[in-house]
C-alpha cells in the first residue's frame, strides 16, 4: 500500500497531516521544539495574541481537577507585533502550517491584528470568540449566533489567510453558533475552547485560581467535545477542528470519527512533551494497518444507533 | 528523543512527611546545577494530569536525589512508588542559582522544602565561606543537617517553638552580621523570602531567591507561572525558578 | 461544644441534615438501604418518575469516560401509581425526606403527577427540567428562562409540598435559568443534572451507548458543578442544592462554601456505596473540629480573589 | 456494615490474557452461589469511577477464586495488583443458576469468559449426569479444562479454528443429542448464547442463561443494566445475571 494521504485543506492551505498543537498550551513552539520535531506537526496554533502586549491575570493561574485542570492565564502574550518579530521567524523554518490565534475585545481590535497579520508568513488565523478568561470581548462575541456572525463576517472581508472560527462550549447550542460562523463565511469551525469552572481551596475558602474562575481542559471534557463535535458536523458543511483532552491516538480517532478534519492536541503536553508527535506518528501507522488510503474517508464515519 | 525514565535506587523516609528518592538517570544528573528542579509524574493515571516539580538535592554519578514532602494527593501517590520501579521524570529544568567570581562570602536561608536546593548550591559553591542559615517550625521537622554541614557551611539552625536552636524567625538570625555577605541565597515560604529581601534591600546587599509557582507544562510554554519582574512578564519554570532579588517584585 | 445544627430547610420542610442522595442514582432507596442506614441521609431523591410507566432507552446506557460517565438510562420507571404503591411505605419507614423527582413532557404532565403526589407522604417535590435523554420536554423547558419560569408557576400553584427546579447545565447562562424557577416561585433550585457528552467506539465505529448521547456526571464536572453553584448562589435569594461529582467530605465543602445549602450525591455511589452516609458522618465531625455551631456559617462563605 | 476487602492470597496467569485470583474474604466466600458475580475496584484512581462485573469462579474455606481478561483500561489496572495486597470488592452479587430436584440430566453450554461461572455450577450440581460443552476461539485460548473434568462432567469441546476438538460452532455439537436434556445452561457471547437459545425453544428444553450488560451501581439501584422480559422491565445486576430462557428476550 502506498503511503496514506494525512493532508488536509482549510480554505486554500494544505496541512500535511491533521494533527496540531492547541493555542496557549504550546507557546510559541520553541519549548516543545527541544523534545519534539516541529517538522512532524501538521500545524502550530500560538498562544493567543492581542493588538497590545496583554499581562494576564495575577496567579495562581493554573488548578488540577479530575482529570482535568483549569486555567486563567488571561491571554498573556507579547502583542501581535513582537510575534511578528520575535515568532515567526522562528516558526517558519518549520514544515507546520503557522496558525495565529487572535483576540479582541472589540471587531476593530480583532481587523487591526488581520491587517497586520495579512502581509506576514502566517498560514492562517484562529479567531478566538471563545476565552473565558478576559473580562471584555471575545466570549461575549461567541456566546451568540449573531455575534459571531458579525465578527466572521468583517474579518473574512479582509483576511488573506483562510479564517478559523473557535468556538466556545459554553452555550446553549452550539450548532446555531456554528452556523453563524458559516454564514458569516468562515473557512474552518475550531472547537472546542475550555468550559467554566471553579475549585475551592476548602482551607482558605478561596478559589484557587486567583482570577476565581477558570477554563476547564484535559480529558474530563473530551465527551463533552465529541458529542459537539457530533453535532456541528451534521450542521455546517466547512471543516471542523476537533480538540478537548486529546491524550493519544484513540482520543483523536474519535473526534475524527465524529467528523472533525482535523485535531488540536493541548493540555495532555503537559503531561507528555511527545503527544502530538505520537498522534501524528500513530495515526499513519493505523492508517496503514486499517488499510485506509485516505484520513478522509474516516471524518464523520460514525454510525450512530438505530 | 524521548527522556529516559528514572529508576529508584533508594527510598529513605526522613521523618513522617518528608521522603528522599536517590534515582538513576545519567542525563539528569550530568546536566542538573543547583537550583533546577525536575517535574515528576506522580502515578499512571490520567486522573492527575499535571506533574509535581520537586527541586534537585544533589547527583552522584549517574544518580541524583530529591526530597519530597507529602502535601496533596501527588506526593501521597508518588510516596506509592516501591525501589526497582521507575519514574517519570522531566528535567533538569529551569534557571537555577549563579554566582560571579567576586562572591565569597556568602549566605544561604532557607525554610522547610525550600532548603533542598541550597544543600545543593552550597556543595557546588566551593570557594566560599558559608553560613547556612535554616529555619524549621519544630524539632520534629529537623533534617539533613549533617549533609549541610558536609559541605563546610556554618549551620545556624532556629525553630519557630524554640525545640531547637535559636527560638524565632530565621531572618533575625541572619540579619546580625549582615554587612559580611558579597551574596545571599534564599528559598523558602513566600513570607520568609519578602522578610529577607526586604533587608537585604534595605543595606544593598546582592542576592538571589527562588520562587514557587503553580505550574503546568514546567518548559515555559503555558505561561501559566507568571511573575512579575523589571524586565517584564517571566516564568518561574523557565526563567527560574531562581532570580536575582534586584529583578523580582514579590506577590502580596 | 454542643452538637452542630445541620439542619436545612426548604419551604417548610426542614431535613436533619443536607446530604441526599441523588436522583437516577439510588433507586428508591432499597438497594443501597442494604448497605448503610437510611435515616442517616437528610434525603432521598427517588429515580425520576413520569404520569406513566416508562421503559427508557434500548442498553447499552452506561459509558465510563475520565473520571465519569455518560448515562442514558431515559427515565425509566414504574410511573408514579406504582411508586406511591410499592415505594413510599417503603421510605415512609426512614426518617430522611422523601424527594419525588418528577419529568413530564407537557406541563400537563407535571400538574397531573403533582396532583397525584399532593396528598402522599412524599415531602418534597423535585422538578427535572433538565433530562437530557428524553426525546420530548424536560430538557426543552429547562433551556430557556421563560419555560423554566412557566412550568414552575403553573406547579406552584397547585402543589403542597415545596418544590425544587431541577436544572440542566447545557445552557450560556444558568443564572437567567435559575431566576426564571425563583420568579416562578421555586422554593429551591437544585443543579447541576448531567452535561450532554457522547462517547464513540472506535473499533465499532458507533457511539457506545445505544442512545448515541447521554448525560456526563461524576468528578469531572464538579468544577463546572461549583461555579455554577457559585454564580446561581450570587443570582437567587432561595436555597440551593448543589451536586456534580461529589465523592466524599472535602467535594461537599466546596459546594457548600460556594453557596449550597444543602449537596446531593450521585454517581459516586457505584464506586463506594457508603458515600453519603460517609460525607454525613465527616461533615458533623467538620463542624465539630472547626467549632462551627450551624452549618448555615459555612454556606456561601467563599471569598472571592480581589 | 461496610464490607471487608478481599486480600489476594495468589495470582496464576492462565495465558496471556486470562489471569486468576484466589481471594480471601469469608463473608463472600460463606454466601456465593453459582452464577454470581462480583464487582471490582480495578484502581485505586478515581479516573475509572466504574466497577468491573466478574464471575465467582468457585469458593474454598474463606477464599473464592475469579479468573478475569484483560481487555480494557479496567483488566490492565487490575493485573498490577500483587499477591498480599487487598482488592475492593463487592459481592456475592446477582442471582445465579438454579436446578429444580427433578432436572438429572443437564447440559453447560459456555464460551469465553463465560466459562468460568459455568465450572462452578458444574462443581456444585452433583447428582446430576453432566455435559458441558465449551468452545474456543482455538488452542491457545483453551484453560480450567481440568477443574471442569475433576466435576465429573463429560467435556465437549469446540474450537472455531478446529486447532483442538471439534472444528466448528459449539452449538453443533451439543444439539446433537439435545432431546436427553432436562435443563441446558448457557453463557457465552451473545451471538452464541442467541444460537443456543433458539435450538433449546425449538425443542421445548428448560434452560437458563447468565446475561451480560454494562453496569453502573451492579446491585438495582440506577437501572443501567436493563434487560426486557416477558415479566417486565428487568436487570441484570440484580434480577440476573441468569434467567430463565423462558423468559427473556435476547437483544439484536
Ligand atoms: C520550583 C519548585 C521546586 C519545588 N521543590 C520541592 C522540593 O524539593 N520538595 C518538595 O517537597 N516540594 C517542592 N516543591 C513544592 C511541590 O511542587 C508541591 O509540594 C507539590 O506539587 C504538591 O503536590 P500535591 O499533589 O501533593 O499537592 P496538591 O496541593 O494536591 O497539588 C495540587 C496542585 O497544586 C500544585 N502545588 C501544590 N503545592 C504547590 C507548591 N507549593 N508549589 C507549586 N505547586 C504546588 C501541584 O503541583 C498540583 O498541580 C517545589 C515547587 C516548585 C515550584
Ligand atoms: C455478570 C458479568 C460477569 C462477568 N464475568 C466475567 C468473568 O468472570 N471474567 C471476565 O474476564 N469477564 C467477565 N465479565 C466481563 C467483564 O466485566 C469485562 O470484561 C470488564 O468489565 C472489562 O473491563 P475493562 O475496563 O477491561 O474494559 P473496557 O472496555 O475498558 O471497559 C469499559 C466499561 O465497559 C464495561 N464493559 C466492558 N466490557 C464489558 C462486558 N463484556 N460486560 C459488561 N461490561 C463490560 C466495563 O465494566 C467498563 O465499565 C463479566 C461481565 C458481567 C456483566
Ligand atoms: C493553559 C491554557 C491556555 C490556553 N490559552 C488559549 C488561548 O490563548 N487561545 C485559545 O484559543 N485557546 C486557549 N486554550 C484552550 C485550548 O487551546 C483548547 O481549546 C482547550 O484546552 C481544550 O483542549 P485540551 O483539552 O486538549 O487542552 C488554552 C488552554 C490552556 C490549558
Ligand atoms: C444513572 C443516572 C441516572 C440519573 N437519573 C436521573 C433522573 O432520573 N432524574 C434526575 O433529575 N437526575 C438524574 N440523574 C442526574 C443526577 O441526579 C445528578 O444530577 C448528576 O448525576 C450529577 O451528580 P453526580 O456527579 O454526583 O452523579 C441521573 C444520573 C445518573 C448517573
Ligand atoms: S509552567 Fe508553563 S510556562 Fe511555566
Ligand atoms: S447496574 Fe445499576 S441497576 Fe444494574
Amino acid at each position: 500500500m502506498l503511503k496514506p494521504n494525512l493532508s488536509i485543506t482549510i480554505g486554500d492551505v494544505t496541512l500535511n497531516n491533521p494533527i496540531i498543537t492547541a493555542s496557549g498550551t504550546f507557546g510559541f513552539g520553541r519549548e516543545y521544539g527541544e523534545y519534539i520535531d516541529l517538522n512532524q506537526l501538521g500545524g502550530i496554533a500560538v498562544k493567543g495574541l492581542t493588538l497590545e502586549p496583554r499581562l494576564g491575570n495575577k496567579t495562581p493561574r493554573i488548578a488540577e481537577t479530575p482529570s482535568g485542570i483549569l486555567n486563567s492565564v488571561g491571554l498573556e502574550n507579547p502583542g501581535v507585533k513582537a510575534f511578528i518579530k520575535n515568532e515567526i521567524p522562528f516558526l517558519t523554518q518549520y514544515d507546520s502550517k503557522i496558525i495565529a490565534n487572535i483576540a479582541g475585545s472589540t471587531v476593530d481590535d480583532y481587523l487591526k491584528m488581520v491587517e497586520i497579520l495579512n502581509d506576514t508568513l502566517v498560514d492562517l488565523f484562529e479567531i478566538n470568540l471563545s476565552c473565558p478568561n478576559v473580562r471584555e470581548g471575545c466570549l461575549a462575541f461567541g456566546s451568540s449566533k449573531d455575534g459571531v456572525y458579525r465578527v466572521t463576517k468583517a474579518i473574512k472581508e479582509i483576511a488573506k489567510k483562510p479564517i478559523i472560527i473557535k468556538l466556545t462550549p459554553n452555550v446553549t447550542d452550539i450548532t446555531s453558533i456554528a452556523l453563524g460562523a458559516q454564514e458569516g463565511g468562515a473557512d474552518a469551525i475550531s472547537l472546542i475552547n475550555t468550559i467554566t469552572g471553579m475549585k475551592i481551596d476548602i482551607k482558605t475558602k478561596k478559589p484557587v485560581l486567583h482570577n476565581n474562575t477558570g477554563g476547564l481542559s484535559g480529558p474530563c471534557i473530551r465527551p463533552i467535545a465529541v458529542r459537539m463535535v457530533h453535532q456541528v458536523y451534521q450542521t455546517v458543511d466547512i471543516p471542523i477542528i476537533g480538540m478537548g483532552g486529546i491524550t493519544n491516538l484513540e482520543d483523536a480517532l474519535e473526534f475524527f470519527i465524529a467528523g472533525a478534519s482535523a485535531v488540536m492536541i493541548g493540555t495532555y503536553h503537559f503531561m507528555d512533551p511527545y503527544v502530538s508527535e505520537k498522534v501524528t506518528i500513530d495515526l499513519l501507522k493505523y492508517l496503514v494497518d486499517n488499510n485506509i488510503s485516505d484520513i478522509k474517508q474516516l471524518i464523520g464515519s460514525l454510525i450512530l444507533h438505530e | 528523543m524521548r527522556h529516559k525514565l528514572s529508576i529508584i535506587v533508594d527510598i529513605v523516609k526522613l521523618n513522617d512527611q518528608n521522603i528522599r528518592l536517590i534515582l538513576q538517570n545519567s542525563d539528569i544528573a550530568s546536566k542538573a546545577t543547583p537550583g533546577q528542579f525536575v517535574n515528576v509524574r506522580c502515578c499512571n493515571s490520567n486522573e492527575l494530569i499535571l506533574r509535581r516539580p520537586i527541586s534537585i538535592l544533589n547527583t552522584h554519578e549517574d544518580c541524583y536525589d530529591i526530597i519530597y514532602k507529602i502535601v496533596g494527593e501527588g506526593t501521597k501517590r508518588l510516596s506509592n512508588f516501591k525501589i526497582g520501579e521507575s519514574l517519570d521524570v522531566l528535567g533538569p529544568l529551569g534557571k537555577g542559582f549563579t554566582k560571579e567570581p567576586l562572591d565569597k562570602t556568602i549566605a544561604f536561608i532557607g525554610g522547610g522544602i525550600g532548603l533542598f536546593p541550597l544543600v545543593y548550591a552550597a556543595s557546588k559553591f566551593k570557594d566560599c565561606d558559608i553560613d547556612f542559615f535554616v529555619g524549621f517550625r519544630n524539632n520534629d521537622e529537623i533534617m539533613i543537617i549533617d549533609e549541610i554541614k558536609k559541605t563546610g557551611a556554618n549551620v545556624y539552625i532556629s525553630t519557630d517553638d524554640g525545640s531547637f536552636g535559636y527560638h524565632g524567625f530565621i531572618t533575625d538570625l541572619f540579619s546580625e552580621n549582615i554587612k559580611k555577605y558579597d551574596k545571599v541565597y534564599i528559598c523558602g515560604p513566600l513570607p520568609m523570602e519578602k522578610a529577607c529581601v526586604k533587608i537585604l534591600r534595605k543595606h544593598g546587599i546582592k542576592g538571589q531567591v527562588s520562587l514557587e509557582e503553580r505550574m503546568g507544562c514546567g518548559i515555559g510554554a503555558c505561561l501559566v507561572c507568571a511573575c512579575e519582574t523589571i524586565h517584564g512578564m517571566k516564568h518561574v519554570c523557565k526563567d527560574g525558578p531562581v532570580f536575582n532579588i534586584s529583578d523580582v517584585f514579590l506577590k502580596e
